[in-house]
């Protein structure tokens, strides 16, 4: 791609500089003002002002960016970073349309978000502090998106594992909030660790950290398959652990005890989009390895299939929505398996807003009847807080693929995507998924809101404006964004071309009706087992009780994982500890410093202190190399 | 006559001496005078090669400005010299080679 | 070296030891009467007209004198000490001139020779302040190394100016060297120096600390008496005397006479008449210094060696080095040196003197008194 | 034949000056030996017709360095040490200046090849050439001097009353 310095360009590196910003005057001034006022709550405002202005200024320096890319089609700037021998590392963006999506869509849910906050977060002790990592963690997720260079890449992405680590663990005098924080960071580390080697394999095998340029020489076969197929390898398994696929989804269900707007954000629209977002900017080189491809795909499906499952069966409502998150990312990763990047994306964006909405409705719900999380003592809420309940229908229903909304277009592009592959089973398992999906969604918005309501929440009611005002704009906008896909005038040839002009828009009418009747078949059956009681959910499960209770279990994957690191990790650690503590610590740490004190003990006597034997020692000195000058000279 | 010799072996002397003394004394003060000693032994040494080495004169002239400033590191020396044994007898009460040796082992 | 050239000098030295006994004779007489005359006495008068066989009195008495030792003494030391004050006191008249012939020996270096060898005078002081194991002594001693090695530097300055004045350190030269102008006139910051400088290198008033009488009731010399006593006094006027001679020598011309109308005899006769009436002009001048000002105290003494002469001197030599450089008119340097005395002057007067405050007794009246305690250590109370 | 005599005279100053420094058991007659010693160099300097440099020896040695000396010793207390006692190991020091002493005394015996006879040096001619080309390090020496002043005067300063008890 050229680089043209165009304005748009310049406009997008300051996106992500004014988050930056925001978030070095949000923490400086909060240390400042410690100084001046014993109560900061006089001062709460400023920080939500600085950051949302910050993002808001990212939100419309987007569509400047956004009209440059249809005018001009993007490019990339860079500068000097650092320079190492002949190899020279720059900081630099890159922006075509696939990243301007984003840009959109991370500026606009996080302005969304962090509006939604003011009404959420009032009152908390570390308001401003929210806000500071609010603004930290949206400059970093700018820079992954916009970075143009795997290092560049991957430092961006630890930002934003660091910002997700600070937000889940943002009351952290809970016990469970810090663990949940702290399993969140490490499982996500593994992933990463994998990601930076896959990162080095690559600089090793083409010299540059540069994406484009990688790509090129990846196609003109410069990499030995080998190098490329792990490095390819690695760097998905990355984006596995950042997009919680199996087997690294356990972290994310665990994340849901941060605020949950921090859920919104992180944990629906953004972070966890980002392993996706990862494979799909890589996509040219994972084209080149059609196992990895394979890889991908099947990770996705399992992933797909086994969230899918597990959110149908969890009572706590932001954890049915969590699993629901990894499903649908399976989804997209099985999609981005099939080379479907624009569905992909599609979906992605749709998710993400629809999954926005989904969560700040609960978190409007839960902020309206005192934390409860629990579905099952929830009911009828719908004429508590209406508004809540309509947008958070319309986004049940978007996920669960109703049309015309969104989700419907979207799922459907996938859909066919995978057709195209020529994937039929994998197919037929996604439709299972579709009807999962759907049967899920349809739960967790009949049971709570639907029905009679219980005692204790009579006295709920609906939120304030700063807090439905949100919900509203991603409730219209995920009712009507599906519309993009289709070519909606001349110069717009619909969503596939516009990201990749090699596809164009289409329509296959039996897989359409196929994926309408599914849904609607999953809605009526939730409506009769969760609404009408028609159907006994107890029966279904004595279908088969060990496999609900390996369901409600997680798979005991968590478990799995708690057994390998108590009898494989701890036991070897024990083992490295007592080899460090005899071999390293005792013998060479303690064993040199004894030997340079055991010299030290015989040499000293040299040191007598006194004038007298330096003085003589010196002298005979001389006096010897004196004598030795002679001898060599005769 | 005078000869190089004589200097040489005077020099040789005067050294010696200072050296028995910075050696055997363990006075302080009387280190420094027989290390003053020792320095005037190079001045001797080098003003008998001055005055009997057949070189150009500002060959010969290096012997005197040695001899300069010969004397005067010698006075710096035994300002500094003066000051630090000043300070150790009001610090210890001693000005023995012997008691100051609180920095070996 | 010839016979005759030794029997010269053995003749030479003998003479010269004679004059100058002769004239520490004369001086004391006049020191007396002039000191009597200021304080308005009228001083010896018994012997001889006017006192004037005074000092032959005073010289029979000090020598038929008892010469104690005292028994804790450093015997050696103890007796060498005067020599050591006597020698280099004599040994600098070597290289002074009377004449142009009458010299001893004029030395290239003599302004040099005069330098170092009137600093080993230094040495018979301490000699004679540890020789007499006496806590007296002891301090004058200490007094007298401090005081004479901080004086040495603005004195041996004072001389560097004259020598770069005259681009000579013979004193021959530098006498000839002024047959037109005096220094004194064209280095008026240099004379004052010297006189400071060699004032205190004699230890006479007002830098007499190292033997104040009141304080250290004689310093070096307290236990001294009889011809050992003599030969202090006689090294003390022979330096005294000394000191006068260089002045009359550095600053005042020496022997130059406005218009010498004569040659031959006469002319040095006359030279030797006229560099006399110089020198004892010059002495006068101490004396008259010794009977007007009072002792300066140590750290007085002290300050103003550092602070003041020394960075003068520096100056004068930096002034006198600009003006040698480019070669002006010597009535620059006297402008310049005067103008550098008036500023010094100006400050010294315009300087806060906080000491001043806290040292000196002040007399506050009972009122004041009665209401107040006394701050300082020196104040009195009245009642 | 004169001359000779002169330095065998001045030596015998020189050495003796010297045994007295370093065999003396009074502190004070070290430092008078002292004085003598330098004096007895200060000779041996004119006669090599370095009359500057004998005044030079006697300026400073005489009249700063070694009153300097005297000027510590009394400020020490003298009583402490009015009799000095040597090193126990002083053998050892004595063999060490023998030694040293022989190897001075044996390059004694290599002539250099183009040996004159005494002949000194004009004393403008040193000035020239310490003025201009060792001008730099003569200005080296005369910083040397002030930093070591100053060092002198802050080492001996009161710092505290803690310092001197």
């Amino acid at each position: 791609m050229e680089s043209n310095n165009t304005l748009g360009l310049h406009a997008a590196w300051i996106i992500p500089s004014i988050s930056a910003v925001a978030f070095l005057i949000i923490v400086v001034s909060m240390r400042i003002a410690g100084y001046f006022y014993s109560d900061r709550t006089k001062l709460a405002l400023l920080a939500p002002i600085v950051s949302i202005t910050a993002i808001l200024a990212g939100f419309i320096l987007f569509w400047l960016v956004l009209l440059d890319v249809l005018n001009f089609g993007g490019g990339s700037i860079s500068m000097n970073w650092l320079v190492v021998g002949l190899t020279e590392i720059r900081w630099g963006i890159f922006v075509d349309k696939v990243s301007v999506a984003m840009l959109g869509l991370v500026t606009f849910i996080s302005l969304l978000v962090q509006v939604y906050s003011i009404g959420y977060m009032k009152g908390d002790k570390h308001f401003e502090w929210y806000f500071a990592i609010h603004a930290l963690f949206a400059a970093a997720m700018l820079t992954l998106i916009l970075a143009d260079n795997l290092l560049f890449l991957y430092f961006a992405w630890e930002l934003v594992g660091l910002g997700s680590y600070l937000l889940i663990g943002f009351w952290w005098e809970k016990r469970s909030a810090a663990e949940a924080a702290k399993k969140a960071f490490i499982t996500t580390r593994i992933g990463d660790v994998c990601l930076l080697i896959g990162i080095i394999l690559l600089f090793k095998a083409t010299g540059t950290f540069n994406i484009s340029t990688i790509f090129h020489i990846a196609e003109s076969g410069g990499i030995s398959d080998a190098i490329l197929n792990s490095s390819i390898l690695l760097i998905f398994i990355g984006a596995m652990g950042k997009s919680a696929q199996f087997p690294f989804h356990v972290w994310l269900p665990d994340a849901m005890e941060g605020p949950t707007p921090v859920s919104a954000l992180i944990h629906a629209a953004t972070m966890v989009a980002a392993g996706v977002y990862l494979v799909a900017r890589m996509m040219p080189i994972f084209e080149l390895a059609p196992e990895i491809m394979l890889i991908v795909m099947i990770i996705g499906l399992i992933t797909f299939i086994f969230a899918g499952s597990m959110a149908l069966v969890m009572s706590d409502i932001k954890r049915v929505l969590a699993y629901s998150t990894i499903s649908h990312l399976g989804l997209m990763m099985l999609c981005l398996g099939t080379g479907g990047v624009a569905a992909a994306i599609f979906h992605l964006i749709v998710h993400g807003i629809a999954k926005a909405l989904l969560f700040l409705g609960a978190g409007s719900v839960m902020h309206s009847i005192d934390n409860e999380t629990n579905i099952w003592k929830m009911g009828g809420l719908r004429h508590r807080m209406p508004i809540t309940a309509i947008t958070f229908f319309i986004g049940a229903a978007s996920l669960a693929g109703l049309p015309p909304l969104a989700g419907f277009f979207s799922k459907d592009e996938l859909l066919l995507s995978i057709l195209h592959d020529g994937q039929y089973v994998v197919l037929a398992i996604t439709l299972l998924g579709v009807f999962l999906s759907a049967l899920y969604m349809a739960r967790v918005a009949i049971v709570p809101f639907l029905g009679s309501t219980p005692k204790h929440l009579e006295q709920s009611h609906e939120s304030s404006s700063i807090m439905w005002v949100p919900l509203v704009i991603l409730a219209i906008l995920s009712a009507g964004i599906g519309f993009l896909i289709l070519p909606l005038s001349s110069t717009y040839p619909g969503w596939a071309e516009f990201i990749d002009p090699s596809h164009h828009f289409e329509l296959e009418p039996w897989l359409m009706i196929l994926s309408i009747i599914l849904a609607l078949a999953a809605l009526i059956f939730g409506w009769s087992v969760y609404l009408r009681k028609s159907v006994s959910a107890k029966q279904i499960i004595e279908f088969a009780p060990s496999f609900y209770k390996t369901i409600l279990n997680k798979y005991y994957i968590d478990d799995l994982y708690q057994w390998i690191i108590d009898k494989c990790v701890l036991a070897f650690g024990n083992l490295v500890a007592l080899f460090d503590r005899v071999v390293i610590n005792d013998k060479a740490v303690d064993g040199s410093a004894i030997s340079v004190y055991m010299s030290a003990l015989k040499t000293r006597v040299l040191q007598t202190g006194y004038l007298f034997t330096y003085g003589a020692a010196m002298m005979l000195g001389a006096c010897g190399l004196a004598i030795l000058w002679w001898i060599l000279l005769d | 006559m005078i000869e190089l010799t004589h200097f040489q072996v005077l020099s040789g002397l005067l050294f010696a001496i200072g050296l028995y003394g910075v050696l055997a004394r363990r006075n302080a003060i009387l280190v420094l005078m027989s290390i003053e000693l020792m320095l005037n032994a190079v001045n001797i040494n080098l003003i008998g090669y001055s005055i009997f080495m057949n070189a150009s004169e500002s060959h010969r002239a290096l012997g005197h400005v040695l001899i300069i400033f010969v004397i005067t590191i010698a006075a710096a020396e035994l300002a500094l010299a003066i000051a630090i044994i000043l300070r150790l007898y009001r610090n210890k009460s001693s000005i023995n080679t012997d008691d100051i040796n609180i920095m070996r082992w | 070296m010839s016979w005759q050239n030794l029997v010269f000098y053995v003749l030479g030295a003998v003479g010269l030891i004679i004059f100058l006994s002769l004239t520490v004779m004369v001086l004391t007489w006049i020191e007396r009467k002039f000191l009597a005359r200021i304080q308005q006495r009228m001083g010896p008068m018994r012997v001889g007209p006017h006192g004037l066989l005074q000092p032959i009195a005073d010289v029979i008495k000090l020598i038929s004198k008892e010469d104690i030792l005292p028994s804790w003494a450093d015997k050696p030391i103890y007796w060498i000490a005067p020599l050591a004050i006597f020698v280099p006191a004599i040994a600098i008249w070597v290289t002074i001139p009377f004449s142009e012939t009458l010299v001893l020996q004029n030395l290239d270096l003599g302004l040099f020779y005069i330098a170092a060898i009137s600093v080993l005078s230094v040495l018979g002081l301490v000699m004679a302040g540890w020789g007499s194991a006496n806590k007296y002594s002891m301090l004058g001693g200490l007094r007298a190394v401090g005081q004479l090695i901080s004086y040495e530097i603005p004195f041996i300055m004072a001389i560097l100016g004259v020598a770069m004045l005259s681009q000579s350190l013979s004193l021959i030269d530098i006498i000839n060297d002024q047959s037109k102008i005096a220094n004194i006139i064209v280095q008026p910051i240099g004379f004052l120096i010297f006189l400071a400088a060699g004032l205190a290198e004699l230890g006479r008033t007002p830098f007499d600390i190292h033997h104040a009488e009141s304080e250290v009731v004689g310093g070096p010399f307290v236990e001294y008496s009889g011809a050992h006593w003599a030969i202090i006094q006689l090294a003390e006027y022979v330096n005294t005397f000394a000191i006068a001679a260089l002045i009359a020598v550095m600053f005042l011309g020496g022997w130059s006479w406005p218009s010498m109308p004569f040659s031959g005899i006469p002319h040095h006769l006359l030279s030797v008449i006229w560099f006399l009436i110089k020198i004892y002009a010059v002495i006068l001048l101490i004396f008259w210094i010794r009977g007007t000002y009072p002792r300066l105290r140590i750290d007085q003494l002290m300050s103003f060696g550092w602070k003041v002469l020394v960075p003068v001197s520096f100056i004068n030599i930096v002034f006198t080095g600009f003006v040698r450089f480019y070669n002006l008119h010597w009535s620059i340097l006297t402008v310049l040196s005067l103008i550098t005395i008036g500023s010094i002057f100006y400050l010294i007067y315009k300087t806060p003197q906080q000491s001043r405050g806290e040292n000196s007794i002040r007399i506050v009246p009972s009122k004041e008194a009665a209401s107040r305690p006394p701050e300082n250590y020196g104040d009195v109370n009245v009642r | 034949m004169t001359s000779l005599i002169i330095f065998y005279l001045a030596s015998c100053v020189v050495l003796g000056g010297g045994l007295a420094v370093v065999l003396s058991r009074n502190i004070v007659y070290a430092a008078f030996g002292l004085i003598a010693s330098l004096s007895g160099v200060a000779g041996i300097f004119i006669l090599s017709f370095a009359p500057f440099l004998a005044l030079v020896q006697i300026l400073i040695y005489g009249g700063a360095i070694v009153i300097v000396i005297i000027f510590a010793l009394m400020l020490t207390k003298l009583e402490d040490f009015r009799t000095l006692s040597d090193h126990k190991h002083w053998p050892i020091a004595l063999v060490t200046s023998l030694i040293t002493l022989g190897i001075i005394i044996s390059t004694a015996f290599y002539r250099p090849a183009n040996l004159t006879s005494r002949s000194g040096l004009d004393l403008s001619k040193l000035a020239d050439e310490l003025f201009s080309k060792w001008a730099v390090p003569f200005e080296m020496a005369s910083l040397v001097l002030l930093i070591a002043l100053m060092g002198g005067v802050i080492m001996v300063r009161k710092i505290d009353s803690r310092d001197d008890k």
